[in-house]
């Protein structure tokens, strides 16, 4: 029955106008407007099940296709469809969504109605990012997500929020208006805005060169790469949870998108060209961000390192392609790089989901963030301490949890591209388990560091709650991905198909 | 006959002496709305010499409308004029600074 | 054509020169012999005491400006009175809506006082 | 020789708002202080009179009347419709702030409707004197206007400023027409741009003299558009004038300074479009530039819009450079834009301020979220549209000029503007910071329930709703192209 | 003889020709202005029931000619703070005017220095030059009064200009043409055809506002001699007075001439039309009473005496009064009246518009 709905209309509108709804609640009630945002979450969150489950895996079409006119003077469509690589992205949007909602209950008590509004509509931008087929329409959606977020973290952020939340701002839409530009510059060559056609329209090498660079900046600044990744530990550290959360969880994962969607089939010969550099760039966040993770004091930030250094291999593994094609001789385990990318991103926007609310956890309870405050939470919060290891485990990338899966792909996709670049990847490994685990010992185990701590009191059952259910994801895509390869399996491989050709 | 360049150098001069005058003048008001008067002038030599050598009236017409609108501007000006005395007691070009930025 | 007024530039030249004759004769002719109080502005007896540029009623700015509306208009009138009899009825219809207009100015003038000096 | 009556349908709307114009000033002199809103109510009877005389006349074939000189297409009707639109809104935001300051006063609406006349002459006209007029028009009434407050020093030094340097341009503008004239023999728009084609194929001391001329021609514009370097008197009136009319200067007056650009450089000296184009662009790239920079270190937010303005001009400009239907259409629609906007950011202001008390620092808008989340939110949505984010209709502006700017290959130009914007974007978010992110310095409740409210509210939301549904507007653009 | 003359006049340089007729046109015109002035103390006198000036001369006829070399060896104070070219170049700027406008006045049909079209435009740029000597003069003597005087006067000439100006619109409607000469022979016909019956109101406007220009009285708030001791030349002397005296008179001389030029069918006999022509033929008499100079100096005359009349009858008028007079009557009388005549166009009513 489901398959007649305009579902991604549904997805994408329902959350914002459900969120304007509750923006008119208002804040006289907050109750209401609490109850109103978890079940517009959750009704959004369902709505999304049946895109995977009526998700036709045996093709690389996008599907539950809506096609309007929208501006006909500029041949611009309301245009919705998906395809292996955005599906699951949607999915974790409305997942993320609704636990951020949750988790806001009792902490947000200011202005909670345009708290849960802003996330509510910030969700139905995201999906509307994944599910767009013309490019303004990508691009209205990339960019009006900045506004939401700007005000989350302005609003309900730390005490150096403005700093953070305009330099959060300022920089994604510097980069995004090259990516503006380069789609404009499209049109004039493709005669449309649908970015199916610009996957098909031949283009000369400079062109596709200034191309690829302009999207670069947009999409190396969203996910985001080094050099361009100073916003993010500044965003993170001032966010409230959920803006932390939706941060790391999804929004970061439209960098990644873009770079599937938009540099690797638009401009496969400057990409191919350029691979160096991204692998270069990717290979500097694995190993010095993640050597700058080490250092932290503060425990988001800490793990905006990480969120850093995990998206390093996202790009490592998209670029990948490549090389193993130059080096072998064929597109032999292309895919894998760009599977394993893919399911790197699902994967750590679940546990980086999980491990900003295990702080949000413990920040609620002690009002500070610094490594140093705590020690031997262990003992107050068994429950947590489980949980907390649990996800940094997974983090981490130990096998068994969904961590385990992309790197793991990624990494055998390298040995086929080259030994070194396999050799300096696997070292993140390493280098997660070095910051992950000593924020663990220093946090979790040993004594009681002090009364604020001994005083902690253990998760209540929303905390559980929320937090189980990430554990239960993490740990089902560890033992069983299939299911998200086998979305990924058509798309992915007609990516590679597409990028073996080249458009000059 | 005179030819025509001879009227349009005397517009230009016309011209050109209004600007400097309103570019060098900063010591009194009426000196620039005296200025621009004359550039107003400087054209209406240009309509009328253009006019009469092209043989066709509508520029003359153009003259006496930019007449209507110099007195009409004038008028303005004074009245500005007037005001900014009256608000400021003075009217040195170098004395209206109250706004920076 | 032009040539018409070649008398009028003598006639203005020699307007100037009966100005000037009777002055130049009457400074050579008449007594120099200037000292302070007949250099010093009349008076009616008070030494001056302030800068006898004195800032003066605003009317007159206002019948300045009012003067060169007015006899800007009067210029307009002037070749449409003219030619009134080439131009019809409709010529006259347009000057009557313009010198409505100017009524509707000077009502308003009238109105607000511009023309109370009292 | 006997006069042809000209056929005054065309006119309709023009003669309309002139007899009632005239009226109000008549009767607005018989109307006891007490009971000036009746000719508010008048004023507002007159635009919206007019602007349905325009709808009702609007058709797609372009009529002429006056000899040519007088021009109704549907650029204009489109134009006009939106300059009376916005005029009303202005009328409609001016009219407390004005009460509370001693200000209300009849002159202001006649003023301000002899100020409409003029942009619609101007944009209606079709040869140079009716152009010429219609900018005099406005213009002196703007001058009066600024210099409305009699009592207040800055008011009467920006309305000085105004006015010199606006009869310069004035003056550059004629000067500029004498030439053109000269050459084509012509005050006739379409009969200079023949004159220009024969001129320009004949001598080269006509081509030189159509260069001169030219230029004269795009610096009179500059001044009156107010780009870079021909900006100075803007900020400057800004700030000084009262705020209602800053409002009424900063909206609807920029669509007739584009509709006369149109006139002039488009379709007059269409021809000579690679010579101006050059000219043009040095504005643009001038006006963006010290637009955005300077618009950050103000702190008065009147004149902050002021450069903001200029970088809005900027975009306009670069979208007459692209010399292509589609750039004159998305500068149209650029201006239209900025119009709205401009109106809803300065209605803001009004809005907070009141007696004793003027809402022009950009600190003044501290803490609005908590006063008013609503009138915050729309202020927020205004500034997003200006700084060109999506979904705001700002963005679809901008996009437009782009498109054409790439479309006529000046990459570089496109991607200048958009650093431009980033840069610009930096200030709109301040003044969305002190709203949502500042406690309140000012805690005086926000008048209620008046007019001002509901169509401030549906001034802000139009921006998104046109950012929603560009379509119609963009559409409505391209066909007046 | 007549012959001879007319070859040598037409072998004169155009320029000598020119400068003769102007001689022809000036020394009268001086002769009038002085005798002017020794009418002027007569007829006030003889008003007043006195007997005026009767000592220089036989019965005084030698008055203004005593007066002139009076002023003449008087001195030319210039005052100390005074601004010297300006206050010198005020009375030459005052006269010129007065006396280059009669370039375009015609005495008799065809009997003009200058026939140009554009004579009437002419007049009303050289007497709105007057102004200028006054404001300039008041401005360089440096004086208070002379300053008040100058504004008063200037506001007061610039105000009924534009009353002034009016009339003569109405005159040009009924004329359709500009050129004097041509206005005068629009009257032709009879005493009907004058334009002082359809434009009556614009007559009395006119005049009164040429007495007002002139700063004569009642209107001559200017000099009040109780208030601003003789206004704007307050600080004159010697020769420079005297030619700012000499203006003055020229100037009613010219409003006079004026105005019997534009309402009064100027050399046009009062008879013409009315007496058969045959009595035009007759010798003498026929000469006199056909149209000729003599009868344009005859209501020249007229009017000029109208002017001392005034003089000696009206009392001095307060200045906010003048003003009021000027715009608040004036003007709109010749605003309604434009509207009269124009419908009077419209219909053509005749005889003067049809």
């Amino acid at each position: 029955m489901f398959a007649d709905w305009p579902l991604l209309s549904l997805v994408i509108w329902t959350p914002i106008i459900g969120g304007l709804i509750v923006l008119f609640v208002g804040d006289r009630m907050p109750e209401a407007s609490r109850r109103l945002s978890l079940s517009i979450a959750v009704l959004t969150f369902l709505l999304s099940l049946p895109l995977f489950v009526l998700f036709d895996r045996s093709t690389h079409e996008m599907q539950f296709v809506e096609w309007v006119p929208w501006i006909s003077t500029f041949d611009i469509h309301y245009h919705l469809g998906v395809d292996g690589i955005s599906m699951p992205l949607i999915l974790l949007t409305t997942f993320t969504t609704m636990l951020v909602v949750l988790a806001a209950w009792e902490v947000i008590q200011y202005r909670v109605s345009q708290y849960m509004a802003s996330f509510l509509i910030l969700a139905g931008l995201m999906n509307g990012v994944f599910s767009a087929m013309d490019a303004v329409l990508f691009y209205v959606f990339f960019e009006a997500m900045l506004i939401p977020m700007f005000l989350v973290i302005g609003i309900w952020g730390g005490p150096n929020r403005i700093y953070a939340t305009l330099k959060f701002f300022l920089y994604t839409f510097f980069g995004s208006v090259f990516l503006l530009i380069a789609l404009i510059y499209l049109y004039t060559q493709a005669g449309s805005f649908a970015i199916l056609d610009f996957h098909h329209t031949p283009l000369g090498m400079t062109a596709q060169t200034l191309i690829f660079l302009a999207m670069l900046l947009a999409f190396a600044v969203k996910i985001p790469m080094f050099p361009v990744h100073t916003w993010l530990p500044d965003a993170h550290v001032e966010a409230p949870t959920g803006g932390s959360v939706i941060l790391a969880a999804i929004m970061l994962k439209i960098g990644g998108y873009g770079f599937l969607r938009f540099s690797l089939p638009i401009t496969p010969d400057a990409a191919m060209a350029l691979d160096w550099l991204m692998i270069t760039l990717s290979l500097i966040a694995v190993v010095y961000v993640g050597l700058v993770a080490l250092m932290q004091k503060d425990m988001k930030k800490l793990i905006a390192y990480s969120s850093i250094a995990h998206m390093g291999f996202v790009t490592l593994g998209f670029f990948l392609a490549f090389m193993i094609y130059n080096n072998t001789g064929n597109w032999q385990g292309a895919g894998l790089g760009i599977s394993g990318g893919m399911v790197q991103m699902v994967s750590h926007g679940l546990i980086s989901a999980a491990m900003f609310l295990s702080v949000g956890v413990l920040y609620d309870r002690m009002h500070s963030r610094q490594i140093a405050d705590y020690g031997g939470v262990a003992n107050t919060m068994p429950w947590f301490a489980a949980f907390f290891v649990l996800f940094a485990m997974a983090n981490t990338g130990l096998p068994g949890t969904s961590g385990f899966v992309g790197e793991f792909m990624v990494i055998l996709a390298a040995f086929r591209a080259d030994f070194w670049i396999a050799l300096l990847a696997a070292t993140t490994l390493i280098l997660a388990a070095a910051y992950t685990l000593w924020l663990v010992k220093r946090v979790v185990y040993g004594e009681v560091a002090n009364d604020h701590v001994a005083q902690l009191q253990d998760l209540n059952r929303r905390e559980f709650w929320i937090l189980g259910v990430l554990a239960f994801a993490v740990l089902l895509l560890g033992v069983w991905p299939a299911p998200l390869l086998d979305v990924l399996d058509a798309t992915v491989e007609n990516l590679v198909r597409h990028i073996a050709v080249s458009k000059l | 006959m005179i030819p025509l360049s001879h009227y349009l150098v005397l517009g230009a001069i016309l011209f050109a002496l209004s600007v400097t005058g309103i570019f060098l003048n900063r010591k009194n008001l009426i000196i620039l709305l005296m200025c621009i008067e004359l550039m107003l002038l400087a054209v209406n030599m240009n309509f009328v010499a253009f006019s009469h050598y092209l043989g066709d009236l509508a520029g003359q017409v153009f003259v006496f409308f930019i007449l209507t609108v110099a007195a009409a501007e004038a008028a303005i000006g004074l009245a500005i004029l007037v005001l900014v005395f009256r608000n400021r007691e003075t009217i040195n070009v170098q004395d209206l600074d109250e706004m920076k930025g | 054509m032009l040539e018409n007024y070649l008398p009028i530039l003598v006639f203005i030249g020699i307007g100037v020169l009966v100005g000037v004759i009777p002055l130049a004769l009457g400074m050579a002719v008449g007594p120099h012999r200037p000292d302070a109080a007949k250099g010093s502005p009349y008076e009616c007896g008070f030494e001056a005491f302030e800068d006898s540029r004195i800032k003066f009623d605003i009317r007159f700015y206002l019948v300045a400006i009012l003067f060169i509306i007015f006899d800007l208009e009067i210029a307009f009138l002037f070749p449409w009175a003219v030619s009134l009899d080439s131009i019809g009825l409709f010529g006259l219809l347009a000057m009557a809506m313009f010198l409505g207009i100017l009524v509707i100015g000077f009502i308003y003038e009238w109105k607000k006082g511009a023309l109370e000096w009292e | 020789m006997t006069f042809e009556i000209p056929d005054f349908v065309p006119v309709i709307p023009e003669l309309f708002l002139l007899g009632m114009a005239c009226a109000i000033l008549l009767a607005d002199l018989f109307i006891p202080q007490a009971r000036r809103d009746i000719t508010y109510g008048l004023a507002q009877f007159t635009l919206l009179g007019t602007f349905l005389l325009t709808v009702i006349l609007a058709s797609p074939e372009a009529r002429f009347t006056f000899s040519d000189s007088f021009v109704a297409d549907p650029m204009s009707d489109l134009l006009k419709s939106m300059v009376l639109l916005v005029s009303a809104a202005v009328f409609l935001y001016s009219r407390p702030y004005l009460q509370s300051r001693d200000l209300h006063k009849g002159e202001f609406y006649v003023l301000g409707l002899f100020g409409v006349l003029g942009m619609l002459i101007m944009i209606s006209a079709h040869s140079l004197l009716t152009l010429y007029l219609g900018l005099e028009l406005l213009s002196l009434c703007l001058y009066a206007l600024v210099a409305f407050n009699r009592d207040s020093p800055v008011a009467s030094e920006s309305a000085m400023k105004y006015f010199v340097l606006g009869s310069i341009a004035s003056g550059m503008l004629l000067y500029g027409m004498s030439l053109l004239y000269g050459i084509t023999g012509t005050l006739d728009i379409a009969g200079v741009t023949q004159g220009v084609v024969a001129a320009a194929a004949g001598s080269a001391d006509h081509s030189v003299a159509l260069v001169f001329a030219l230029a004269f021609v795009v610096v009179g514009l500059g001044f009156k558009l107010g780009a870079v370097p021909f900006h100075m008197w803007l900020p400057d009136v800004y700030h000084g004038a009262p705020t209602p009319v800053t409002l009424f200067i900063g909206a609807a007056p920029k669509i007739a300074a584009f509709a006369i650009a149109m006139r002039l450089l488009v379709d007059g000296l269409g021809p000579l479009h690679g010579d101006w184009q050059g000219m043009l662009l040095i504005l643009a790239v001038l006006s963006l530039a010290v637009g955005n920079v300077v618009a950050i270190a103000q702190t008065n937010i009147k004149r902050m819009f002021a450069y903001s303005t200029i970088a809005h001009v900027g975009f306009i400009v670069m979208g007459l450079m692209s010399g292509i239907e589609a750039g004159y259409a998305a500068a149209m629609f650029y201006v239209i834009v900025y119009a709205i906007t401009s109106a809803g950011g300065f209605g803001m202001i009004l809005l907070l301020s009141r007696k004793g008390f003027e809402a022009d620092a950009i600190e003044d808008f501290k803490g609005l979220n908590d006063r008013s989340p609503w009138f915050a939110f729309v202020m927020l949505l205004l500034m997003f549209s200006m700084a060109g984010v999506p979904p705001t209709v700002g963005f679809y502006a901008k996009l437009a000029i782009l498109q054409s700017v790439v479309q006529v290959e000046l990459v570089w130009l496109a991607v200048f503007a958009v650093l431009m914007s980033v840069i610009g974007a930096f200030y709109y978010l301040r003044v969305v910071k002190y709203m949502y992110f500042d406690k309140p310095a000012d805690t005086a409740p926000l008048p209620q329930g008046t007019g001002i409210n509901v169509v401030l509210s549906i001034n802000g939301l139009l921006v998104i709703g046109l950012g929603i549904f560009p379509g119609l507007l963009m559409a409505l653009t391209t066909a007046a192209r | 003889m007549q012959q001879a003359m007319i070859q040598f006049w037409e072998g004169l340089p155009l320029i000598v020709q020119i400068n003769l007729k102007i001689m022809a046109i000036l020394t009268p015109l001086m002769l009038a202005v002085a005798y002017t002035t020794f009418a002027e103390r007569k007829i006030i006198g003889y008003i007043q029931v006195r007997v005026g000036p009767n000592r220089v001369g036989p019965r005084g006829w030698l008055q203004p000619i005593a007066d002139a070399l009076k002023l003449l060896t008087k001195e030319v104070v210039i005052p100390t703070n005074a601004n010297r070219y300006l206050f010198l170049i005020a009375p030459v700027l005052s006269i010129a005017p007065a006396l280059a406008a009669w370039a375009v006045v015609p005495f008799d049909n065809g009997m003009v220095l200058a026939d140009i079209n554009a004579g009437l435009l002419f007049l009303l740029a050289l007497t709105s030059m007057g102004v200028y000597g006054i404001i300039i003069a008041g401005w360089a003597s440096n004086s208070r009064y002379a300053l008040l005087g100058s504004m008063r006067s200037a506001a007061q000439i610039i105000s009924y200009e534009i009353a002034m100006g009016f009339a003569l619109v109405g005159v040009i409607m009924a004329a359709g043409s500009l050129n004097v000469g041509e206005i005068v022979m629009a009257q032709q016909g009879s005493v009907y055809h004058w334009f002082l019956l359809p434009l009556f109101p614009l007559f009395l406007v006119y005049f009164i506002s040429g007495v007002a220009e002139t700063n004569r009285a009642p209107f001559d708030v200017a000099e009040g001699e109780s208030e601003i001791v003789a206004g704007f030349h307050v600080e004159y002397s010697g020769m420079a007075f005297a030619v700012f005296f000499l203006a003055e008179y020229a100037n009613m001389i010219l409003i006079s001439a004026l105005t019997a030029l534009l309402f009064l069918g100027g050399w046009l006999s009062p008879f013409e039309g009315i007496l058969p022509d045959s009595v035009f033929a007759i010798p003498v008499l026929g000469w006199l009473l056909n149209s000729g100079i003599h009868w344009f100096l005859m209501k020249t005359a007229f009017f000029l005496f109208c002017f001392l009349w005034f003089r000696a009858t009206f009392p001095r008028y307060r200045y906010d009064h003048i003003m009021r007079l000027g715009w608040k009557v004036l003007i709109p009388v010749t605003i309604v009246w434009l509207f009269v005549a124009g419908a009077a166009v419209a219909i053509g009513i005749g005889p003067w518009f049809a």
